[in-house]
This record gives C-alpha cells, structure tokens and sequence, in this order.
C-alpha cells in the first residue's frame, strides 16, 4: 500500500466471472498461438529469433485494409451508404492477407536473413531488430497512419456473440430480457437494413431518423434489463468473431501439422530443425525448407493479423504488430521454442494466464505477468514446457 | 614506481581531460551540444559494459535498458525524497548516487544473473528482455516513483554531468581492457567460448556468469545515475525496448567482444540519427526535404547496393585496386538506378503527392544503415580485434613492406 | 594403510541410466599413481560416458568414484578440476577464438593467487601474474611442439595440432591425473608416435597418472601398461595389453557376436 | 578498492533502506517529485510560484523569426505529429503570405521528438540552440515535461499542444498550453455525466502506459466522487493491447450505468465494440483523446451515442472552424485526422498574434506578451491565458459521437465549473 499500490482492487475474484475469463482466455491464447507458430517454426530451422515476424504481421493487417477498401469499405463510402457484407469478403480479406504475407515472409528471408545464414547468429538477429525497426519506420512513410486506419466493421459479416447461460436468471425476468434484446437486433437490423438502401436510393432521412428513435429506445430497454439481470445469473458470452478467429486458427494448426507430419516438405523441415548441415548432406534442398518455412509462418501471421485486426476493430498503424509479436515470441518460448505442439500450448497458457491476471484485478500487470510465467517456466523447464531437454553432447 | 608514476599520471590525464571536456562544452557548446556529448558518453558506457556481458562473456542479454532504468530511477527517488534538503555538494550527490545506483542496480543484475545458471543463449535473452519489461511496468504502477507520468529529479545547481559521464565510459572502457588485458580476463572469454570445456578446465562458470552480470549491471546502473539528474526528469518512456535494442546493437556492430568496437559503435549509432537532424540544404539553414519517389527509389537503391557490394566481395578476386573499382562500379551503377527510378516513379501519383524531411526520414535511414552494415560487416566493425597502436604500426608495417615487393 | 596404497582414481560400480539405457553398468576399476592406463572398446561402450563421470558432467545413478581415497561422485566439474583431474574431449573443444597460449593460460586460471580487483584495475600484481602465467603456459606448449604456434588462433591450428594443444591445456592445471579423450584421432601415424613420446613423457617427467581412451589398438597397446575393456556399458576385461589382445570375450565385443 | 567500496556499499545500503522506509510510510499523499499529475487540490497553492526564467532569451536577428515545433514525425504518436505538422505550417504560411511580423517572415523549424522524451529534450535544445524564438509542442505530457526544463533554462517561451497533466504549467512562467488540463477536463465529463447523464455508479478504464490517460482518469473519479456518483470499478489496459474482454468481463460484474474511457482513441473504439459484443450497452464518455474521426470507423455502432470533451467539433458553426477547415482542405485536403491540427494551429497564430505586440522581438517580451493573450480566437475556442498561469482559460466542448461525426452537445465555461 505504502508504493501506492492497490493490491486488492475492487473486481477481484469474482467467481461468476471466472468461466468467461477462461474461455476468452483460450481463444484470445489461440491467436497469441498462430504468432508464436511463426517464430517457432524459423527458430526451429535456422535457430534465429526472427524479430521482423511482427512486422509481417503489421502488414498482414494493412493488406486486409487495402483489400477491404478495394472492395468498396472505405470509411467516406461506409458514411454515405454503407453495404452489407458476405463470408466471401472474409475469405478473399484472409487469403489476400496469407498470401502477401508470405510473400513478404520469403523476401524478407531472401534479403536479409539468407546472407546471414553462415553468420553468428547474434548478427542475425541484429539484421533482423533491423528490419523490423526499418518496416516501422520506414513504412511509416508509405503506409497510411495519420490518422491510424481501421477495417471498417461492415466488412465483418460475423458480428454479434454467442451466449451460454450457467445459471439462468429468474423465469420472468428473462423472458423480457430475451424479449428486449430480440427488439434490439431487430431494431438494429432495421436500421442497418435502411441504411443500406441508401445505396439503392430507396430511403429517406426522415425513414431513417424514426428508425434510429426507434433503435435508441430499443438499446436503452435492452441495457436496463441487462443489469437487472446481471447479478442474478452466470452466463459466458462468445462473441462470434473470437469464435471464427479460434476456430479458423484452430484450422490453420491442423493444416500445418498435417504438413509437417505428413509430407515431403514437412519431413525435410523435421529433418532440418533436427540438423541444419546434415540434413542438406542427405540431399534436402535446404533452401526449399526454409522457403517454405518463412512462407507458411508469415502467412499464419497474416491470416491472425487480418483475423486480430477485423474482429477486434483495432486501429492499425505500423507498429500494430510490437505487442502481439512480443507475446507470440513469448508464447513460443514458454511452450518450448522450435517446437510446434509447444508454440500452441504457449499461446493458450499466455492467453489464459492474462485472462487469470485480470480476473484477478491486477491488470495493471497484464502485460508483464507474461513474462513473470516465462521466468518461471524457464527456470524450472529451461527450454521450455515441451522442448527437449537433451543434453549436450560432450 | 614507474607503474604507478604511469598509472597516476594516466589517471590525471582522464581526469583533468574529462573535467577540461565539461569546461569547454558548458562554455562555449550550445545545449543541444552538450547533451549529445552527454549522451554519447553514456551509450559509449552502456553499449561497452553490456559488451562486458554480451561480448566477452558470451551471456546473450538483451535487457539492458532495465540496469540503466533501475540506476536512473535509484537517484531520481532519492533525489527527490532527499536532495530538497540539500544535503551535499551537488557533484558530490551524483557521485553518491553513482554509487547507489550502481549498487542496486547490481542486485538485479544479481538477480537476473542467477538464472543465466540454468538458461543459455536465446532463453536467458528473453528472460533479460522479460526482466526489463517487468521492472518498467511495475515502475509504471508505483506512485512514489512518479507512475508513467515521470518524477522530478533535479539536482541544482547542475553537476558536471559531461565530465562525470565521460569519466564512467572512461572507467568502464578500462575495466573492461583491462580484465582483457589481465589472465584475470581469460575465464570470462573461456566461457564465452565453451562453458563445458572452461569448467572442465576449473573455471567457475556460474561465477564468472554473475560476476559479468553484476559488474556490467553496476555500470549500466552507474550510467542511469549520472543520466537521471542530466535529463532532470525521467519516464519509464526512457527506458523502453528501444533502448535495450539500440545498446545491444552497438555492441553487436562494433564486434561482439571488442570494447573499441563497442565505443565506437556507441558513439556512431547515437550521433547518427542525430547528424541526420543536422543536416541542411547546403549553405542555407533551412531543413532538406525530399520528394516521396526519390525516397522510394533511395530505398531500394541501398538494397541494391548491399546487394552489389556484397557481389563484389564474394567475387572479384584480384587486387586491391580491381576491388575498389568493383566497389565505386557497384555506387556509380546504385546512383544511376535511384535517379533513374526516381524520375520513373514520378509516374505514381502517390508517391509524387509527397515530401519528406530529414526529421522523419532520419529513422527510417537509421535502421537501413543498419541492415546494410550487418549484411556487409557481419562480424562488426572490429570484429574481435581491438584498437591498438602496435596493431596500427603493424598494418602500417605491412603495407609498406607490401609495397617493397 | 600407506599413503602408496591408495588408489589415484577408483570407480566403484560406477553405473548411469539416461532414461531406460544403460550407459555405464558398474563399471570398477582402481587407478594407481603413475599408471598409463587404457580405457577401450567398441563405438557406444561408455568410454566417454565414463570420463564424464568422473569429470563431474553426470552424477553417476549409482556406485562411486573416489579422487585420491576421496569421494566426488556428484561434485561440480570445476571443482574436480581443481581437486586434480583434467581432461580433454573427443570432440575438441578448444576455445577457439582464443590463441593457444591464451587457451593453455585458461587452465592455469586455477592457480591464480590475486582478485579480480586487481585485474579490473591492471594493478602491478595482475600483470605479474599474467605474464608468469603466459612463461609457464608457452613452457607446456613447448612440451607439446606448439611453441611456433603460440599466438595463433587456436581454432585456425591444423587438426593434429589440436589435439596437442587440449594435451597441452589439460596439463596446465596441474592435475594428478590426465584423461586423455581420443588423443590420437584423426592423426597420421608420424603424428601418434610422436604423440606416444609426448603421453610417456608426461607420465614421467611430470609424474602425472594418465587415462586414455583410444580406438587404435596399435597406439594403445604400445602406450598402456593395464587396459580395461568396455562393451554394452560393462566392463569385460582387464589387464596388461598382452591379455587383452587373447581374450576372447574382447575379440568377440570387437569382431561383433556372430559366432 | 575492494574494502572502501564495501564500506560506501554498507553505508550506501543503509541509505537505501531508509529511504525506502520514509518514502513509503505518507501512503497517498506525499508523493515524491513530480507524482501526483491529476490531484485536482494541488493546483491552487502552486500557481502563484510560477518562476520566471533567469536567462536572457534569444532575441531576433535578422529579417527572420524563427519558431520552433517540436512534433512525434517517428514513431507511435506519428498520426498527432503529422498533424501538428500540418497545423503548424498552415499558421505560419499564412502569416508569411500576409506579409509576415512587420516585414520579419516566420521561419518554422520542425523538430522529431521520435515519440520519446529523451528525443523530444534534444530535439527541443536543438530548436533552442538554433535561435528559435518559440517553442511549440508536444501532444503527450510524458514528451512535454522534459522539454519545459530545457525552454526555462533558456529564457524561450514554450506553448504546449495538447498535454493536459495537470503540473506542466505550475513550475515556470515560460509555460502555456493551449488545451484545458485534466483539472478541467475531468471535471467537465463528471458534471456531463452526473447533471446530463444521470449516471451514478461508473467504471472507469485507464491506459496505465498514458500518463494523460491517468490523470484524466484521477481528475474524473475525484470530480465524480465529490458529485455524489460512485465509481463501480476501475480497469486497467495499456496502448497496444488488443483483447479488453477480460476488463469488461470485471466490470460488466459491477453493473456500472456507464463508463468512462480515459484513452486515447486507437484503444476506445476497440473497447467500446468489445463492450457492445459483451452486451454492455450503457453509455460510455471520455476526453479529448477520442478526438478523431477514426474512432467512429473502430468503433461502430458501438461507439455512436457516446459523449467526450473536445476543443473543438468540424460540424459546429463558428467563423474560425469553418475558416479552418477551408484552408486545410484547400492545403491537405481532406479534414485534420486528430485535434491536434486545430491546437497546433491556434498555439503558432496565437504566438504569432503575440509577435505582433510585441515591442521589441525578444524572448523575454514574448513571453510577456504571450502571458497577456486575451479573447484569442482561435479554432479551439476563446483562449485567454492572462492571469491564468499559463493554463487557458476556454469554455470545452462536450460532443456527441454520430454516425458521421460529432455533434455539437453541450458547452462549459470555466466559470461553470466552480
């Protein structure tokens, strides 16, 4: 107390929260995952930190702005007649986002990591802290960022949440409730629905300002009667966009297990984490593996950018990509770094852990708990929860 | 005797150097001057005792901002808790809380050194990195240390901060030539080299381990005491990632191990964004701005010009001569490219729509010179050498004897 | 019992298991000063297993090792080192960015008497120091045949070279006893005869007890005077050269079991 | 060397421990040096103690004036320094084509602060070591505050853009600002809320990485405290985070009847749609770090109907707004993307206008003439900052988020507000 800390801050330990923390815990983790994936599968092939990879990320999250934008999502568009949006928006956000993404991934790899490759790998990493810091900076200069842009969220077809009642509330009351918020989407639908016949000229003002009463009083009803019946009931809420984001996360793991475990390529990239030199004495095209490792890694990082940036509605600018980075890297090394099982268990144990950290109250400390985990983990499993602790053979 | 008459008279020449350097820079260089000699001495100290670290010792830490951080925070609490009173000579203050940054800051070095027992390489560099964040975010939550807001830590009438800082990058300079110097060194470099040979051969690894950490902690701390009353008010915003990047680099760039590297480096990569500020349009005063596909086109003409270079490098075989031609052909070919692209990419409305000064440029070209020198000088500036005048002489020797045959 | 009766080395059922394998199973034998004492056997016996035993590497899972009657099984490597056992490796380890001297004067750092104060700060006690320590380390590398060499980077020396120069960094830690890894691996048969003088003189004019591993039968047998033969972690034989070379269990290990 | 540094080390440890005991026991209150950005009680005893700087300033010389600006041109505040940029050369173009200060041009020097203060201190003696008359900047305290040791040590006037922690101005009588600061800002939203919103029972949620965002957040508990509201709970996140879900979890579980988002706007609109998506929909309100009309494409739907203080909104009907945005849009194009344009433009004319009252062009008689403004009207409002302490006297603006902008929703004066 006498630092000015409040150790006991007032939403601490509140059970009925507890569920939802977890779960957002899990699906925020699943992210943290699809970063630390990119890490650990070029730590696990060239030993090297890759620090440029949340920058990579960074740009995942400007191309499906760009893409959104060429789709007609622009905010001066969205103002005058916005426009609904589909799952192919999505799709073509995701895809475009993974493929130049990796692109960049292997270019990045090509330039400034390939002449290094016989290089102490301290002078590596220093390439790499300077590519990172010359795609902050110097994308700065390109890149929009005055003000920081964000995909408008029409381009998100997947709004709205989930919701999972543990304790139901008392009869009446949530029957109104769900009274209440049945008027509210409609209403809110309603209003939507109008102003998207802007764009057809079937609307006018005056429509649209009765409607907008109409969905005020809605919302106002709609709130009141969420907390009333708050205290009275546990419930988790999942909104739907973390759930698409975990989920097609989730995707994208099995794909790339069953391309390490199952394929040629894979087999090389196991080969080659195993034993750099050997590997390419036994006729693995070296070259072949770490493309395809710098392609993947960063596509991932593109599809959880674009995914990070849609679903949340974050502001993007060029270093959009520092935070996540950082707690992705964590995340590998916490599950053991080169190791991909260990790259996915990282990230959930990071997200779960942040989500337990706040539960607690002591947000404040959010973000270096992380790294509290990490010493802790380190020191007691040196390279990690799932890296191998062999020893050095002497 | 002679030794000590050499030693004291050494000593003097620091001494009387360092006080005559803050003489001159208070009389006659404007502040802005002044703080960059300030703080070029203080990244000369961080970047060659995080070499101590790093570089000599092989322990790869990149937290070093969280040691400068602690030093300086050290001073700024007891400055502001007891300097209102005025308790001492204010040169005299800083020297006490050189020394009590530096010895708290040694106790985290402790702290973090003793889990670099059981962690190697990329482990104990995220535990580091980890480490500083932690200590800048619980600063960040404690109020009696000023929160993200800051905390005042003004010493008046000013120290001779110039003269004090130079005097520790003096020290740290000379600790670390000198344990090189010693066998006493030969243990810190055996680790570097092979922890598991060293032991076998009787060396204390964890000892040396943590003697590393704590001696280079100290120092850093040393730097954050003397840094704290320059700046007369500190934020945890001083002592970001960034930071701990820009240190490490230096190390990195002047050639893990080598303290004239590290110096050299520190003073480069500082002064060099710094220059950049400088520069003008020539023989007037106004800021040099540049058109947006000039700076396009500059920027792909430096990765083609590594690129080049490094052609050059790994190709050309044959004299020194036939070299540097490969070399000027490589920056003639680079020029003509980026005039040549530039006018082209005028094409683009985009890029033609913008201007660019120094100022916002000056990071950007920071981080390329970065990349361009890894890439043409992986092993550093110095690589593991250091400066010596028999190193010079010898050069000089061989060249002249080159000559002759 | 006199002083002469104890053993400089003795492994006492010294076993260790990595997991399910067995790498070294009881594993006995006694070590007495100024032998030359030779440890083969076929690739995977354990030879290496057991040097890191008794260097401190591994703490063995079971049995003992005794130093000069002492016990040190378990004990830290840089403390054995100092107790008087010094080794080198299979696989060399020098510290390769050092020059030779500069690796032999790191083994010497055992016997350093001034602070680490008095090397930060270059006092005149350090520098004595340092320079009687670079005398007697060119003094070994002369033992050795490296004094031409002295200066150059340790890891830029031809192979053979190597090999000396951890001879020669093993030595300059004073040890009792030496454990040679693999001295004559990957030399020319020029090379390992001047290797044999250079091992005998070491046992004799340093007086120093000497255990070898070594997969050239013909090196070991004219060096050794016991040998003790490894297969599978077990120890299958031990005796003179001469012994060993009929005993039958040692040439099955060697020629495989597919009698 | 050994035994006397164990013996200072001994001596040393003991200090430590001391000071570390006396600097904790005062639990909340004396907070050492310069701690307490946003209690709100302070401010009254230390106005009258602004120092005036000892040295001679610079004085012109030659036929130009040179007025610095110090601005983030790198690094994570880029978007407000790009703006203060813009804003900065608009003014001083302007005055140049008007002929300028009595045939004197203004030359504006612009210096990066790197979104450091480490940066911004050496950016802000180079600009003074260059013969700058003036300096303007910076947008965030934490850069501010350093810079103004360097402007009093050099006799220079320095007028603040948007740093609003409470203390800035207080120590040195070369200080003005040309925004309110938390004290009033805080207040108005707590009024806002308590009067026009009814709310009672609050949460707040603080960036703890801004030290305008926990200041702002200070002054509105207190504020709100003294009106008679409760505040529910308070959460912390910190710029750059992405995942609030966790915070709203916590303070959903209050029931708070609105809240309080004391950030800057790149984290609001993510937090206010994270909020909507957790159900949440009480009324949410905030500070002038919501100013930006990206907020509305982060935020939504979710953010349209809340409520912060401004300076200023591009909708509202003044002469000077209207006169604002024209020249930017005939400029730039398009419409400043944050406050800052609007501020750095009303802080360069406003030292302009000073300029020309200025009898002799000095330093010291800028400062003076600064320090006499009165009813300047600039885009933000009616400045006046004399007898103020170099804390404006301007009415704010609380506005109202809509679909297309903000609007226009209730106006405080400062009299109002005690």
């Amino acid at each position: 107390m006498g630092l000015g800390l409040t150790l006991l801050p007032l939403a601490a330990f509140d059970p009925a929260t507890l569920p939802g923390q977890l779960v957002y815990g899990i699906l925020i983790g699943s992210i943290y995952a699809l970063v630390a994936l990119g890490y650990t599968m070029v730590y696990g092939i060239l030993k090297l930190i890759n620090f440029a990879h949340g920058e990579v990320f960074m740009l995942g999250a400007y191309v499906a702005l760009f893409i959104s934008w060429a789709l007609g999502y622009t905010p001066e568009e969205m103002q005058r007649a916005p426009m609904p949006s589909s799952l192919m928006v999505l799709g073509l956000m995701l895809v475009g986002s993974m493929v130049v993404c990796g692109l960049v991934g292997v270019l990045i790899e090509f330039m400034a990591y390939r002449p290094m490759r016989n290089q102490p790998r301290i002078s590596a990493l220093i390439t790499a802290i300077g590519v990172s810091l010359l795609l902050q900076y110097g994308g700065a200069l390109f890149l929009p960022v005055s003000p920081p842009p964000v995909i408008r969220e029409e381009a998100n077809p997947v709004q709205g949440s989930l919701r999972v009642w543990i304790q139901k509330p008392p009869e009446p009351l949530l029957g109104q409730y769900t009274e209440a918020e049945r008027e509210f989407e409609q209403a809110k639908d309603a209003h939507k629905n109008e102003q998207y016949k802007i764009r057809t000229n079937g609307t006018t003002e005056e429509k649209l300002a009765a409607l907008s009463d109409k969905l005020a009083a809605a919302r106002t009803r709609y709130s009141d009667l969420e907390r009333q019946i708050q205290p009275k009931s546990i419930r988790l809420i999942l909104p739907h966009g973390l759930l698409v984001m975990a989920g097609t996360s989730l995707v994208l793991m099995l794909f790339l297990r069953w391309l390490v475990m199952k394929t040629k390529i894979g087999r090389g990239m196991r080969a080659v984490s195993q034993d750099f030199d050997s590997a390419a004495l036994m006729g693995v095209n070296v070259n072949t593996v770490v493309f395809t490792t710098f392609l993947i890694g960063s596509a991932l990082a593109g599809a959880g950018a674009m995914m990070y940036a849609l679903f949340q509605g974050l502001t993007i600018s060029t270093f959009f990509g520092v935070a996540p980075g950082l707690k992705g890297f964590v995340a590998a090394v916490v599950g053991g770094i080169g190791n991909i099982p260990g790259a996915v268990l990282g990230g959930l144990i990071m997200g779960v852990a942040e989500a337990l950290v706040i539960w607690s109250g002591l947000d404040m400390f959010k973000d270096a708990f992380g790294f509290v985990i990490l010493i802790i983990v380190l020191l007691i499993l040196p390279k990690g929860l799932l890296g191998s602790n062999k020893v050095e053979k002497v | 005797m002679r030794f000590w008459l050499v030693r004291l008279a050494s000593v003097a020449v620091v001494l009387v150097g360092c006080f005559l350097l803050q003489q001159w820079a208070a009389a006659s260089l404007t502040p802005y001057l002044q703080s960059l000699v300030f703080l070029a001495g203080g990244y000369v100290a961080l970047a060659v005792s995080l070499n101590l670290i790093n570089g000599i010792t092989g322990q790869f830490s990149i937290g070093h901002a969280a040691f400068y951080m602690i030093g300086a925070y050290t001073t700024a609490f007891l400055t502001a808790t007891f300097f209102k009173a005025q308790p001492l000579d204010s040169t005299a203050w800083v020297v006490l809380m050189v020394v009590a940054g530096s010895v708290v800051a040694g106790i985290a070095g402790l702290v973090v050194g003793l889990p670099s027992l059981r962690l190697r390489g990329d482990y104990l560099a995220i535990v580091t990195l980890g480490f500083g964040e932690i200590i800048r975010i619980v600063v960040q939550n404690v109020k009696a240390l000023g929160g993200s807001f800051g905390i005042d830590c003004r010493v008046e009438p000013a120290p001779p901060s110039i003269m004090l800082m130079w005097l520790l990058a003096i020290l740290t300079i000379a600790i670390c030539r000198n344990l090189l110097k010693s066998a006493h060194g030969l243990p810190f470099l055996a680790v570097r080299e092979d922890e598991i040979a060293s032991s076998a051969m009787g060396v204390q690894v964890t000892k040396v381990k943590v003697t590393a950490f704590v001696v280079g902690s100290m120092l850093a701390g040393a730097a954050g005491a003397i840094y704290a009353p320059f700046q007369v008010f500190i934020t945890p915003l001083n002592f970001d990632m960034y930071q701990s990047f820009i240190v490490l680099t230096m190390v990195v760039m002047g050639g893990t191990g080598s303290v004239t590297g590290s110096a050299i480096a520190g003073l480069l990569l500082y002064l060099l964004p710094e220059y950049l500020r400088l520069m003008k349009q020539p023989g007037t005063s106004k800021a040099i701005s540049i058109g947006g596909p000039a700076v396009a086109a500059g920027l792909v003409g430096v990765i083609v010009l590594v690129w080049l270079l490094r052609v050059v490098q790994a190709k050309v075989v044959g004299s020194k001569w036939q070299r540097w031609a490969g070399n000027l052909g490589a920056l003639a070919a680079t020029a003509l490219l980026v005039y040549l692209g530039s006018l082209a990419l005028h094409g683009v409305p985009f890029l033609r729509s913008r201007n660019y000064t120094m100022a916002e440029l000056r990071m950007a070209i920071f981080a390329l010179v970065l990349i361009a020198l890894m890439l043409l000088r992986p092993a550093g500036i110095m690589g593991h050498h250091e400066f010596s005048w028999d190193g010079i002489g010898k050069r000089l020797r061989r060249r002249t004897s080159g000559a002759k045959a | 019992m006199s002083e002469n009766a104890t053993p400089v080395l003795r492994l006492k059922e010294a076993t260790i298991k990595f997991g399910g394998l067995i790498a070294v199973n009881c594993v006995s034998f006694d070590l007495m000063k100024g032998d030359l004492f030779g440890l083969i056997g076929p690739n995977g016996a354990g030879k290496t297993t057991c040097f890191n035993l008794v260097t401190g590497l591994y703490p063995p899972t079971s049995g003992s090792i005794e130093f000069m009657g002492r016990d040190i099984s378990g004990m830290a490597s840089a403390k054995i080192a100092k107790l008087g056992i010094c080794r080198t490796f299979q696989n060399i380890r020098l510290f390769k960015a050092l020059s030779a001297v500069e690796n032999v004067m790191v083994a010497a750092y055992l016997r350093h008497r001034t602070g680490l104060g008095s090397g930060l700060g270059l006092l005149p006690s350090a520098i004595r120091e340092t320079k009687e320590l670079r005398r007697q380390a060119l003094e070994l590398l002369d033992v050795v045949g490296l004094s031409d060499v002295a200066e150059e980077r340790s890891g830029d020396l031809a192979y053979g070279r190597q090999r000396r120069l951890e001879i020669a960094r093993a030595m300059a830690t004073q040890p009792e006893l030496l454990l040679l890894d693999e001295p004559a691996a990957g030399m020319n048969p020029n090379e390992k005869v001047d290797l044999q003088q250079t091992v005998r003189r070491i046992r004799d004019d340093f007086d120093k007890t000497v255990l070898l591993i070594e997969h050239d039968m013909r090196f070991v047998m004219g060096l050794c005077e016991r040998i003790v033969v490894l297969d599978h972690g077990e120890e299958i034989a031990q005796g003179p050269p001469d012994a060993i070379r009929n005993d039958p269990k040692v040439i099955e290990a060697y020629l495989g079991a597919a009698v | 060397m050994t035994s006397k540094t164990s013996s200072k080390i001994s001596l040393l440890a003991a200090l430590a421990a001391a000071a570390v005991l006396f600097g904790c026991k005062p639990a909340e209150t004396g907070t050492a040096g310069g701690g307490g950005s946003g209690s709100g009680s302070g401010s009254g005893e230390t106005k009258s103690a602004r120092a005036m700087p000892t040295v001679e300033g610079p004085k012109v010389e030659g036929d130009t004036i040179k007025l610095g600006l110090v601005a983030s041109l790198n690094g994570a505040s880029k978007p407000w320094g790009e703006d203060c940029k813009s804003g900065a050369q608009l003014a001083v173009d302007e005055a140049n084509a008007a002929g300028g200060i009595n045939g004197k041009k203004i030359e504006l020097m612009i210096e990066d602060s790197n979104s450091q203060p480490q940066d911004g201190r050496v950016a802000t003696q180079k600009l003074v070591s260059e013969g700058a008359l003036c300096v303007l900047g910076e947008v965030a305290s934490g850069i501010t505050r350093p810079m103004t040791d360097v402007t009093y040590a050099a006799g220079v006037p320095q007028v603040a853009i948007g740093a609003t922690a409470v203390d800035l101005t207080q120590k040195y009588a070369n200080i003005f600002r040309v925004c309110y600061n938390d004290d009033f800002q805080g207040p108005v939203m707590a009024k806002f809320a308590y009067d026009e919103l009814k709310l009672r029972n609050v949460a707040v949620m603080t960036d703890n990485k801004l030290p305008y965002s926990q200041g702002l957040s200070a002054s509105f508990k207190a504020a709100f405290e003294k009106l008679g509201g409760k505040i529910a709970s308070e959460e912390f996140y910190e710029q750059g985070n992405a995942q609030f879900t966790g915070q709203i979890t916590n303070l959903k579980s209050k029931n708070p009847d609105g809240i309080f988002l004391s950030g800057y706007f790149n984290e609001v609109g993510p937090i206010a749609k994270q909020l909507r998506q957790n159900s949440v929909n009480v009324p949410l309100f905030g500070g002038d770090g919501w100013d930006s009309t990206e907020l509305i494409n982060s935020g939504g739907d979710a953010i349209v109907g809340g409520y912060f203080c401004n300076h200023y909104t591009s909708t509202e009907d003044r002469p000077e707004v209207k006169d604002f945005l024209a020249k930017w849009k005939a400029k730039y194009g398009g419409e400043p993307g944050t406050t800052m344009g609007a501020l750095t433009f009303d802080a360069a004319n406003l030292v302009i206008q000073a300029l020309k009252n200025c009898k002799e062009l000095t330093a010291k008689e800028l400062i003076a003439q600064i320090d006499q403004t009165e009813n300047f009207k600039g885009v933000t409002g009616t400045i006046t900052l004399k007898g103020q302490n170099g804390d404006p006297l301007k009415s704010a603006l609380v506005v109202k988020v809509t679909r297309t902008g903000f609007d226009f929703a209730k106006s405080y004066s400062p009299e109002e507000l005690k």
